[in-house]
């Protein structure tokens, strides 16, 4: 009996800390553990009995590089709870701050996380000395991406302006003009970048399961939508019946299944529910052959460059579309019930607070990668399952590139908690 | 002064004359936003009319908040420094109040002494100034105490008398400004005017409540009052952010900052406004000189009542009192002049 | 002229004084009377308030203790580099005022860079004055600065040397400045120059007058934070005075409060 | 070269974000810098480094551990952002009992829990990089520093001070309840400048007067509930006297 088990103690490359574990017996897999190994934060227990002003705040610490998405999404709940609406400038702002932190998150994770496996780099900063180009070019992409976002939010990292009932900076014409300009000047860089990535060889694998993300007709909707899956849809408030969570012994981690099935959210999940795709993306995917419906994983890179071209036409569109906007801040009730559910780079996002008194009183945070741990595990054990007869080295790489492709973002997955 | 040469101007030909000195000038004027400061205009409709002073003063047009000395790069043999210092366009500002016109006459005396600032004196020269009455003081006023409503040097002074301004020429530039939509003023124009300033100084004086005209005294009382126990109480709600500091018109302290790239190649020198209330504006390698609060609360109050008489033979003091209306701590600039004087 | 901007000047040589004290001589034909400071600048490292130790119209020197960025970069240099120089600066020593009378000079440690000028001066128009002392301390031997030229100081004038803590080979005296204050011979008729810590210019003033030394001729050099050097910036002040443009050397009875309470009378001095 | 490592402890990496951010000046960075260690970015990952940059706080024995290790294996440590600053946000469960915090985990955490505390708790810092995230300016500052062999100052004045300078309207005025009094300058006051009140990121500084700064906010109107919360937010464990005092006025 030949058995042995591969070990990555920390897998590098991927935002927060996981480890993976494989045994394998005689060429076939016996078990597959992606496990999170991020120590506790307990942000749904201090979060609790805060004032509901914080909790943005607070959620844009929960991870740091979908910190404009758990603002968001921490603010809408708010607002949801409090029956606020502040209106439909702040919500364009924040739409467009959602499309630029879509962009800077798959440029990152394109560039940095994903690109080296593809090119037999060690890392984009090893690239530099041999690409020079090519580096510069994905830093100065990162750099437009995280411009837009400090134009409307401070700044890029965890933005200051999202509150709830309004949005704290002044957008003249002159803020949506630049917008607009630096776009529009980096609309072309993303077509490069989604040519690139659309070109690259990445394994065959595929695996029917289940696909969860915001829907909406002819559109990919962030901000608001339904969540969907392959079968239906449902209205965000119902997440509760459809979406089960379970604590697993070997992570800190939880399992989540959705209608009784795993499943995968994000890049892909998105494409494959929604076909609104923009004409000039779905040109570029039919050029290199890509379709959508699709059940091959590793796509969900060439789903987020994609989606940048996407996004980035998108937020032009609704640019021209707003005014000007002069800080305000509307109140609500003290007390209520709220759930949002967004888009977050990785997938599927949801807050759900109740509020007492101006405090929360239960919050649960459901984010894009402990939906995803499950599927992750599920996919690494079909695939490794093909691969098995090959050489550690060889499983080592293969799987590591399925998980990067996930983008997992493991400081968020470790949040996931209800509080009853 | 040459104040019999007075006119007066119908107030519907404000924005004819004001546009006629911006085809000349670089013109500055009050302009509201989330504070009401003096801010450059191209269009006399860009003018707003203020019944009092602005929120910040003339300051940063002259001395602004961040300014390079120089740029330096090092070449094979040595530096070479390049100077900074831009050629500044001929200025005119509209609207001043009588404690920004003495503030600039102070802040002169600082800049322009011994040894001369070159980019505050650029900037300064060739300035023309336009001032005007206040309608009605605000809260915080008390310009009364340290020279009133109208300032010893300006161009031309305006004051609203109903349909008209009355102007008042105080300088040979000043008098080529007046052009055939003037017309010479009445003594009964003058009395007016008199009148309304009688009537604002008083009403500011009132609120000023002590007679700090004879503040002979106040600079000798406070020399004195070393040891107050006011320094302390007033250290202790004191947070020290320097905004009375940086929103004082007279207040002209800077630090000195050296920039570069990563490996020194290249570099340049600015300066940026500093605060004497701040912990390390009196640090040497051997010692920091005012280290309490108190020292450094005190040390402000010195700096502009005490200080300044004894040098410059002038209180640096407006009297506008901006660092009463900015202090979050609510620390009024009065109160500590009454407690002194009392 | 642009009093903020810098001329460039070379080293040319340096000399070692102590462990973490150096000699610059630098190229310059700027014109000083004793007691002045020039601004110093380390291009990228930034700008320094320094005592012009010495010059001879074709250069100035420049003894410096490396403490902070400026002047550690600078004790990194070699010949040949260049740094910037603004000044000079500040009013200097009223040595004039000796001319026909008795000189004392008090240094402790660095302060006696600035007094260096006056020594050579009174090395070079002995007749000029009456007696001459220079009681100088330091913490120890090996931090005595210009001891290369004591030999020579010591054959025009009384050279009281003391240190706190004494090394092998040492053979003066042991103790702090004030300990050797008796061994002046003159009193009467005296202008006494002094520049070192605070403590030390405290102590020491406080038993020049007992021992009767009037006080009206008595001058101290004082340091402050300095950013402009030319009365703008506001740093130096104390007392409705710029240390740097009014000073940095003032009579006593102007100093006095200052060395009397360092922390608390920022300053009321008239 | 000088090398260094960017390690990530309990967080939510901004700042390691954040450091990638420096973007073109990055580039600059790597002709001096090698970086050896920096698991968001890299595969081989290596010790010993010159300069090691920490963010995040521990929260496990585990993650102690690595920070002992990662101090014994460089010769300048640097604190990288607010949570290894001063505890940062993760501090925030200070505040409550472990166990009604762990609850959350239905009372079962994956990993023994460790008091979120500012890195300095265990080792000896060199420099600390304050603010959630850092900022870049300052990272900047401190990398020129160390190529040119200066040394490298936290600001000891605060927010205010860079929101005067830049000529902001004070959001106290507004009724707003800013922390800016008594939070170190070194972000070009971010927060006001953008119409929002500062949070406190950047975490108290040494000459802070916390009781003026309470006192003008109660005459305000701002209840003691709302500042000791404010107060708690980034920075409780270095406020945690402060905080006391306020909870038995
Ligand atoms: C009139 C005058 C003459 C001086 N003459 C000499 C001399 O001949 N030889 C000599 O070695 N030193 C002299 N000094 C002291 C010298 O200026 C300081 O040691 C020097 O400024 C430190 O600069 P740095 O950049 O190396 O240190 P920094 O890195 O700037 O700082 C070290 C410390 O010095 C403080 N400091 C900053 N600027 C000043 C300043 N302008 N003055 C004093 N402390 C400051 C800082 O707050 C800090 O605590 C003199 C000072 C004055 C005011
Ligand atoms: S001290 Fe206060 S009242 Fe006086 S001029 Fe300055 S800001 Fe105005
Ligand atoms: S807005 Fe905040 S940081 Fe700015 S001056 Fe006011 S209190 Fe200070
Ligand atoms: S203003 Fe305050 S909260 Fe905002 S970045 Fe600065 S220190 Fe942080």
């Amino acid at each position: 009996m030949a058995e042995r088990t591969i070990k990555i103690d920390e897998i590098t490359k991927i935002e927060g800390h996981a480890n993976l574990t494989i045994s394998i017996e005689d060429d076939k897999v016996k078990d597959v553990r992606f496990g999170v190994h991020e120590g506790s934060r307990y942000f749904e227990s201090f979060m609790l009995n805060r004032s509901y002003k914080y909790l943005p705040d607070l959620s844009g610490r929960i991870c740091g590089i979908c910190t404009v998405a758990h603002e968001i999404a921490s603010v809408l709940a708010v607002e949801r709870a409090l029956g606020i609406d502040p209106g439909r400038e702040v919500h364009n702002i924040r739409k467009l701050m959602l499309y630029s932190s879509h962009l800077q998150s798959h440029v990152l994770h394109l560039f940095f996380l994903a690109l080296p496996d593809y090119v037999n780099a060690e890392s984009a900063i090893a690239l530099a000395s041999r690409e020079p180009e090519l580096v510069k070019k994905a830093f100065e992409i990162k750099e437009a991406t995280n411009y837009l976002t400090a134009l409307l939010g401070g700044r890029a990292v965890q933005p200051c302006t999202i509150v709830p009932g309004g949005h704290t900076k002044r957008i003249t014409r002159e803020t949506l003009n630049n917008y607009k300009k630096r776009m529009k000047e980096l609309y072309p860089k993303l077509v490069e970048t989604a040519e690139l990535f659309l070109s690259l060889d990445y394994p065959a694998y595929e695996r029917d399961c289940e696909y969860v993300a915001l829907v909406a007709p002819n559109e990919i909707p962030l901000y608001n939508g339904e969540i969907g899956c392959t079968t239906g849809s449902y209205p965000p408030e119902e997440y509760g019946e459809h979406l089960v969570e379970e604590v697993i012994p070997y992570s800190s981690a939880k399992r989540s299944l959705f209608n009784g099935r795993d499943y995968m959210v994000g890049a892909l999940a998105r494409l494959n529910l929604n076909s609104g795709l923009r004409d000039e993306a779905k040109e570029l995917a039919a050029r290199y052959g890509y379709k959508f419906p699709s059940h091959r994983v590793a796509w969900i890179n060439a789903a987020q460059a994609l989606e940048n071209v996407h996004f980035a036409l998108k937020a032009m569109e609704l640019v021209d579309e707003m005014s000007e906007y002069e800080p305000s801040r509307k109140e609500g009730k003290e007390d209520g019930e709220g759930v949002s559910a967004i888009e977050a780079p990785r997938g599927l996002l949801i807050h759900h607070y109740r509020i007492k008194k101006g405090k929360a009183t239960y919050v649960n945070i459901i984010t894009p990668t402990a939906m995803n741990t499950e599927n992750i595990e599920r996919t690494l054990r079909g695939y490794i399952s093909e691969i098995a007869d090959k050489d550690d080295a060889f499983i080592k790489m293969e799987a590591e590139k399925i998980i990067r492709a996930y983008d997992p973002c493991i400081s968020c997955s470790v949040h996931v908690v209800n509080t009853k | 002064m040459m104040t019999n040469y007075v006119f007066k101007l119908p107030k519907n030909r404000i924005y004819e004359f004001l546009n006629s000195l911006i085809a000349e000038y670089t013109v500055y004027a009050p302009v509201e936003g989330e504070t009401s400061r003096f801010e450059r205009i191209t269009d006399a409709c860009e003018v707003q009319f203020l019944p009092n002073r602005t929120d910040r003063s003339l300051k940063s047009i002259f001395f602004p908040p961040e300014e390079e000395f120089f740029k330096w790069k090092k070449e094979k043999d040595g530096y070479v420094v390049t100077d900074s210092l831009k050629p500044s366009p001929k200025k005119l500002i509209f609207g001043v109040r009588g404690c920004d016109v003495r503030a600039l006459d102070i802040l002169d005396r600082y800049m322009m002494g011994e040894f001369s600032d070159p980019y505050y004196k650029e900037r300064r020269k060739n300035t023309v100034i336009i001032g005007m009455t206040c309608d009605y003081p605000r809260s915080s006023c008390f310009c009364t105490a340290f020279g009133g409503m109208i300032p010893h040097h300006y161009d031309l002074w305006f004051t609203d008398i109903g349909a008209y301004y009355l102007v008042e020429v105080g300088s040979d530039t000043g008098m080529k400004l007046i052009d055939s939509q003037f017309q010479k003023a009445t003594e009964q124009d003058i009395k007016r005017k008199n009148q309304r300033i009688e009537k604002v100084e008083l009403e500011i004086e009132k609120q000023t409540k002590i007679n700090l005209c004879e503040t002979k005294h106040c600079s000798q009382k406070i020399k004195t009052s070393v040891e107050h126990p006011m320094w302390k109480e007033l250290a202790e709600i004191c947070l020290a952010c320097g905004k009375c500091n940086f929103i004082c018109p007279t207040c002209h302290c800077f630090d000195v900052i050296d920039t570069t790239n990563l490996d020194g190649s290249e570099g340049a020198r600015m300066r940026r406004w500093d605060s004497c209330h701040l912990y390390e504006y009196a640090k040497t390698s051997a010692e920091n000189f005012r280290k309490e609060r108190h020292a450094r609360v005190r040390y402000r109050v010195f700096d502009k009542f005490v200080f300044p008489v004894m040098r410059y033979s002038t209180y640096a003091c407006t009297g506008c009192g901006r660092c009463t209306d900015i202090c979050p701590a609510g620390i009024d600039i009065r109160e500590i002049l009454r407690e002194m004087i009392a | 002229m642009n009093p903020y901007i810098p001329n460039t000047a070379k080293i040319t040589e340096i000399k070692d004084e102590t462990p973490d004290t150096k000699t610059f001589t630098i190229e310059t034909n700027m014109q000083f009377r004793p007691g002045q400071f020039v601004e110093l600048s380390v291009f990228g490292y930034g700008e320094a308030p320094i005592s012009i130790s010495g010059g001879d119209g074709n250069s100035i020197d420049l003894t410096i203790r490396a403490v902070g960025n400026v002047t550690n970069k600078i004790h990194e240099m070699q010949p040949g580099d260049v740094v910037g120089l603004r000044g000079p600066f500040g009013n200097g020593w009223p040595y004039e005022k000796a001319k026909k009378k008795n000189l004392l000079i008090v240094a402790g440690g660095i302060g006696l860079a600035p007094l260096r000028p006056v020594v050579e001066y009174v090395m070079q128009h002995r007749a000029e004055f009456e007696d001459v002392t220079l009681l100088y301390g330091a913490r120890k031997p090996s931090l005595m600065l210009f001891k290369y030229r004591f030999d020579e100081w010591a054959k025009k004038m009384d050279l009281l040397l003391t240190v706190d803590e004494p090394e092998p080979g040492w053979t003066g005296h042991v103790g702090v400045v004030t300990t050797l204050c008796d061994k002046i011979r003159h009193v009467a008729n005296t202008i006494t120059l002094m520049c070192g810590p605070p403590v030390m210019m405290k102590y020491v003033s406080m038993l020049l007058i007992e021992l009767g030394f009037p006080p009206s001729e008595m001058y101290l050099s004082l340091e402050r934070n300095m950013k402009c050097g030319i009365g703008i910036c506001g740093h130096c002040a104390v007392g409705g005075v710029y240390v740097c443009r009014d000073g940095p050397v003032f009579p006593l009875h102007k100093a006095l409060r200052f060395v009397e309470k360092p922390h608390e009378v920022q300053g009321v001095l008239d | 070269m000088i090398s260094i490592g960017i390690f990530s402890l309990s967080c939510c990496e901004g700042c390691s974000v954040q450091f990638l951010n420096l973007e073109g000046k990055l580039l600059e960075v790597l002709k001096y810098y090698n970086i050896e260690n920096f698991r968001l970015a890299k595969e081989l990952n290596s010790l010993p480094v010159d300069i090691a940059f920490v963010e995040g706080t521990p929260t496990t024995a585990e993650e102690v551990k690595k920070l002992l290790k990662i101090r014994r294996d460089s010769n300048v440590l640097v604190a990288l952002g607010t949570c290894a600053a001063t505890g940062g946000v993760p501090g925030l469960v200070n505040t409550m009992s472990k166990r009604e915090a762990m609850k959350v985990y239905d009372s079962n955490p994956p990993y023994m829990p460790v008091d979120p505390k500012p890195i300095d708790y265990y080792v000896p810092v060199e420099h600390k990089l304050y603010g959630c995230p850092f900022s870049k300016d300052e990272l900047m500052e401190l990398i020129t520093a160390v190529i040119m062999n200066k040394s490298f100052k936290n600001r000891e004045s605060s927010v205010c001070v860079e929101c005067a300078l830049r000529e902001n309207a004070c959001l106290l005025d507004k009724g707003e309840l800013c922390m800016g009094p008594v939070t170190r300058a070194g972000c070009r006051a971010l927060c006001p400048s953008n119409g929002a009140p500062c949070r406190g990121c950047r975490g108290p500084y040494e000459d802070a007067n916390y009781k003026a700064h309470i006192r003008t906010l109660m005459d305000m109107g701002i209840t003691r509930e709302e500042i000791i919360e404010a107060y708690s937010m980034f920075s409780y464990e270095p406020l945690k006297e402060v905080i006391a005092w306020l909870k038995e006025q």
